[in-house]
């Protein structure tokens, strides 16, 4: 089970022949995700060890079944990358692509809501997900992960793995584990993931590692507030990053009192969620909590 | 990239927002002729990148050469929270009948263009929105590339914005959007948008930040962006193509990934130390990224000590050591390393710097002790 | 009768407190044209010889139930005032307004399009339309018109004048004259006025006056080809203007065998139209046809 | 507006369609200098805005300084249907693979923008879609502010492109898509495409027309205009803000509104002469316009007689009637005089006319003879 991709996922990966697209896609492979199909424009009709590669996504979905895409492509072609599956009806994408314009992803995905598109979009700019033994869709170092109950959200990459390697050597095993991208907009978020993760009977605690910036944690947190749900513990880095200058007086009128590490750790806590001061300190934590 | 109120009003120019005659002056005798070119009472602007320069002194009013000249020469060289003026913008001094303020920015939570309007303008929106929300209109637009007047004009009217001026206010808003869209911002303010004794329109002061992603990847665009920093370090690590933030403590931080950055942030300050900076080598980084990171930080005086903490997915740990070794290889660095090393490459990578005598750390956490006990020693 | 307007429409003036707008629609109500309201935003609450004037659209139609509007703003605003209209859903836009980008049409009809609006824009940049001894909706000199059962279609301003002036002084009456407008992207048609002229009792033929480029005139006689129809006669001006280098290859590879005086006046006496030659002969030409 | 090679190649650089390298030579000697200061083959091309430059000979091959200031000597000062060649452009020559068509327009019937797609680029465009329209793909596109690259990769395949080629080209297509929504173009065409033997692709050449009214109202935007006339009086009735297009007759026309004037230029067609001119003073005209008019044709050298023909609407007779005055008080005219009105100030306008002596023709068709005649009673 976990959440989002499993052993049935056929996955396509756009941008295979690049370096990155390739070396990934192996990888993937390797792990047991079902790499179906790659899209390259031009590339039509070559392979990559065997994979075939596709000039376009909706030839790719049509051959070979794919339901999940995995998007490696240069940062300016990245939103088009994201564009292309929304238009073809893609049920999963999840996009690695980092330096994509904000407002093309905004752009993206309100033309996927005037359509009626029922998809969903992890990233971009994070290292994918991973339903642990069944399917790995991004970069994440495989080696880390343990099959177990614990389902991971995430906004940063590196964290993660930090995390997930502590988790494992703690003996705590994970279902999915899922980075939702590390730049301002984004497709899925943590209130969606905590969501699906109450809907799978594997998943027993949530770990949520958010930052400051945004009011993603903060959401979490209202949901989280509404009826009873799985417990979840929270870490939120960035407690001593200088107050933001960036935001100008709009995001402080719309975020209003959000978007600092106070006020993130105060709203989880508030919804009763076990925020720990130190990374180092969620595997006891857990165990506590999975006794 | 946040823009300096002038370049923000180059901007507003270019979209047919209209903002008060005025010049940039890099020096007291340059203040002073604009000023009596102008011939009319001028405001005399810092341009730095901080908020509350008026109460800080870095705005004067100043009528003629001699005041304008004056008034230049106390704010050129001033230093506004930490940041040294170095440019003031000379412009026509408004008297304001009403001020409001009209914002654009990106909405992450609803995945919008936000549009913010407010009757009442100037430097207190802020506690305004705090105090009466019902003051603040807001509305969220869909992403298109035109936003129509009609519409502006609408919403200024449901903002409670004076009916006369309705027609410049939605010409106003509407340029706005075409500004905001076509410049890739994601923030455009003009706080206030002052409406003058005379009935007149002018954008006083200006906020802008451009969304980074969308500048060309192009030498010019990088340039550009080098220049909207203040501080010199940070031009560097642009021009080296460093993702850099400079802070105000004494123990260097470099790491891979954005959020493991923050969190030996988070670990230092845990331990009772201050960072001296925010340095994010990314995902796959070769060795020379991590040389050039400990040249850049070899240039910052205040640094005792520099935790170095990788995490290797696509980051091979070995790769590191070998940057770590080039660069110490190139000349003693100027602080006391502590390196922390997990995930791909690792045996490889403690391997190379423990030939060479370097310490590694084991945890994070420990990692983080050492470095600020480092910086301790040091004083 | 006639069509498009008649004594029943109820006109708003955008642009009403500029100098064109007001002179004009003055000029309108004393035609007897039912002229019940102005916009012009930021002056709403004000009057034009006890006309009323609002900030928007919107406010004119509920007050006063107009349900045409005539615009005359500067070029810059004219799409804005069009986009309007078609928000607020008009069901007559006459656009006097000349200068207004090709692009910014386009865009306003297709959002029309989008959101289902069923109006009609006539222009712009044309002098509008007279239902004669019922409304004047435009700039056309008043004096001229005769009533009787003749439609007009023109694609020109001052030549409509000059032609209806010949009709009236040989004692040949009007229905409607309407002013398509001279730029290459209009609301109305040549083909809409047939149309309409087809199912307007009192018009017993019509007067189609053409001119070189687009094509039309040609749209007009391939309707005109299928079934019967009233009698048509036409006049294209332009046969010996030079050859437009404007179109580049896209425009000849679009309009094909399009677009020329020859080709227009071909089409037309194919589908049965009476062309004449020279300007003066219409009113001979109709008068046999009448009789 | 019509654009020159060069400038629509300079749009097609800053929307990020490759071009070859290149500059424009204003004589023979700077021609020579690019050649050699490029290093390889180059094409010297005539830079005027006339269809068949390469037949006319304005399209020259040279290698190296002399060859090419050879070239560029022959070419400026050639007269290309009737338009003598001032500019040249000289650029990298490429050996093509392949030649493709691209190109976008409005689509007046569809109200849209057209995609025309063709394998067969190059001069025999028009040919090949007269002899076998199917093998001109066509896409009416919806008039947003993108096109994204994917859909233009798919049309591309749909228009039987190389699909080894597609990434480039559909970047190419969504880029000139860009173009011709951000500079307000009616049409942008890049005939060829050229792919050359290497794979890589090029806009060989650029034909772009500009919408006029989209231009700002701006001096700069009308001296753009300006410069874009091959003509001297349309340049100068561009100063004078007149809708003038100077023609290859000797009777000078002028009228309210462009439907009378062509169908003042017919009648005289039909009575045997030919119009030297288009002028439409448009609506509500003032006596200086019909002065300006007067005094622009007045600088015609080739005109013996000029109709002036008015139908009063907006436009008042007696205003023509008083400019007319004007323009013959200010100088004699070069020309006899040939003036019908009709409509509004009929009355007025004849009664200043006729006490100056001055005969006003009864209709359209009698002024249009009477101006045949005195043309050629002229000769």
């Amino acid at each position: 089970m976990g959440i989002l991709a499993n052993s049935g996922t056929r996955v396509l990966v756009q941008g295979i022949t690049g370096r990155e697209g390739s070396f990934h896609a192996l990888r993937m492979r390797a792990y047991g995700t079902k790499v179906v199909a790659g899209v390259t424009p031009g590339k039509g009709g070559s392979d990559v060890d065997g994979i075939e590669v596709y000039d376009t996504v909706l030839e790719a979905m049509e051959a070979q079944g794919a339901n999940a895409s995995c998007i490696f492509a240069p940062s300016s072609s990245g939103a088009d990358a994201i564009a292309e599956c929304i238009h073809d009806g893609m049920p999963l994408i999840v996009c690695i692509t980092e330096g994509i314009p904000q407002m093309s992803v905004i752009k993206a995905l309100a033309e996927g809501a005037r359509t009626g598109w029922e998809g969903r979009l992890v990233g971009p700019n994070g290292p994918g997900l991973v339903t642990v033994g069944e399917a790995l869709i991004g970069i994440s170092p495989a080696g880390i992960f343990k099959k177990g109950h614990v389902g991971l959200v995430s906004r940063s990459g590196t964290l993660t793995y930090e995390i997930v390697d502590m988790l494992s050597k703690a003996g705590i095993g994970q279902t999915t584990c899922i980075g939702v991208g590390g730049d301002p907009i984004i497709g899925t978020t943590f209130t969606d993931c905590l969501r699906l993760f109450e809907d799978d009977p594997d998943t027993k605690a949530v770990v949520l590692i958010g930052e400051i910036g945004g009011s993603d944690e903060e959401n979490a947190a209202r949901f989280l507030h509404e009826g009873s749900h799985k417990p979840v513990i929270a870490f939120i880095s960035g407690r001593n990053a200088p107050a933001g200058k960036k935001m100008g007086h709009a995001g402080a009128i719309i975020y209003g009192r959000t978007g600092s590490a106070q006020t993130k750790i105060e709203a989880l806590k508030d919804a009763g969620v076990v925020v720990v001061d130190k990374l180092w300190e969620i595997p006891g934590q857990l165990l506590g909590i999975l006794a | 990239m946040q823009l300096l109120e002038h370049q923000g009003k180059a901007l507003f120019r270019k979209y047919g927002i209209p903002v008060p005659e005025g010049r940039l002056a890099q020096d007291a005798e340059e203040a002073g002729l604009i000023a009596s070119s102008l011939g009319v009472r001028v405001a005399v602007k810092a341009q730095v990148l901080a908020g509350g320069r008026g109460k800080a002194g870095g705005i004067l009013l100043a009528e003629g050469y001699e005041e304008a000249k004056a008034a230049a020469a106390k704010i050129i060289g001033m230093r506004i929270k930490g940041i040294t003026v170095r440019e003031v913008l000379v412009e026509r001094a408004l008297s304001p009948a009403e001020e409001y303020y009209v914002g654009l920015t990106v909405d992450r939570s609803r995945k919008a263009v936000a549009l913010l309007l407010c009757r009442s303008g100037g430097v207190d929106i802020e506690e305004i929105a705090r105090s009466s929300p019902e003051a603040v209109y807001y509305r969220a637009l869909p992403p298109n590339d035109e936003l129509h007047p009609f519409k502006a004009r609408r919403m200024a009217l449901e903002a409670g914005f004076d009916r006369a001026r309705i027609l410049g206010i939605g010409g106003i808003i509407a340029n706005l959007y075409r500004l905001f869209m076509g410049e890739a911002a994601t923030l455009a303010e003009i706080n206030p948008l002052m409406v003058t004794q005379e009935g007149k329109l002018f954008a006083a002061d200006s906020k802008m930040i451009l969304d980074e992603s969308a500048l060309d990847s192009t030498l010019e665009g990088k340039r550009t962006l080098a220049e909207s920093k203040d501080d010199e370090l940070e031009r560097k690590a642009i021009e080296k193509g460093l993702n850099y933030v400079r802070l105000e403590g004494d123990i260097g931080v470099i790491g891979n990934g954005a959020g493991l950055v923050m969190a030996t942030i988070d670990a230092i300050g845990l331990n009772g130390g201050r960072a001296a900076d925010f340095l994010d080598i990314g995902g796959g980084a070769k060795a020379d990224v991590v040389r050039k990171s400990l040249e850049l930080l070899s240039e910052d005086k205040n640094i005792k000590s520099t935790l170095l903490n990788i995490f290797g997915g696509i980051t091979r740990c070995d790769e590191v050591a070998k940057g770590i070794l080039e660069a110490v290889g190139a000349g003693s660095l100027p602080f006391t390393m502590v390196v922390r090393l997990a995930g791909t490459g690792e045996d490889e990578g403690r391997r190379l710097l423990e030939e060479s005598g370097m310490k590694i750390a084991a945890t994070m956490d420990e990692a983080a002790q050492e470095a600020v006990l480092a910086a301790k020693g040091a004083c």
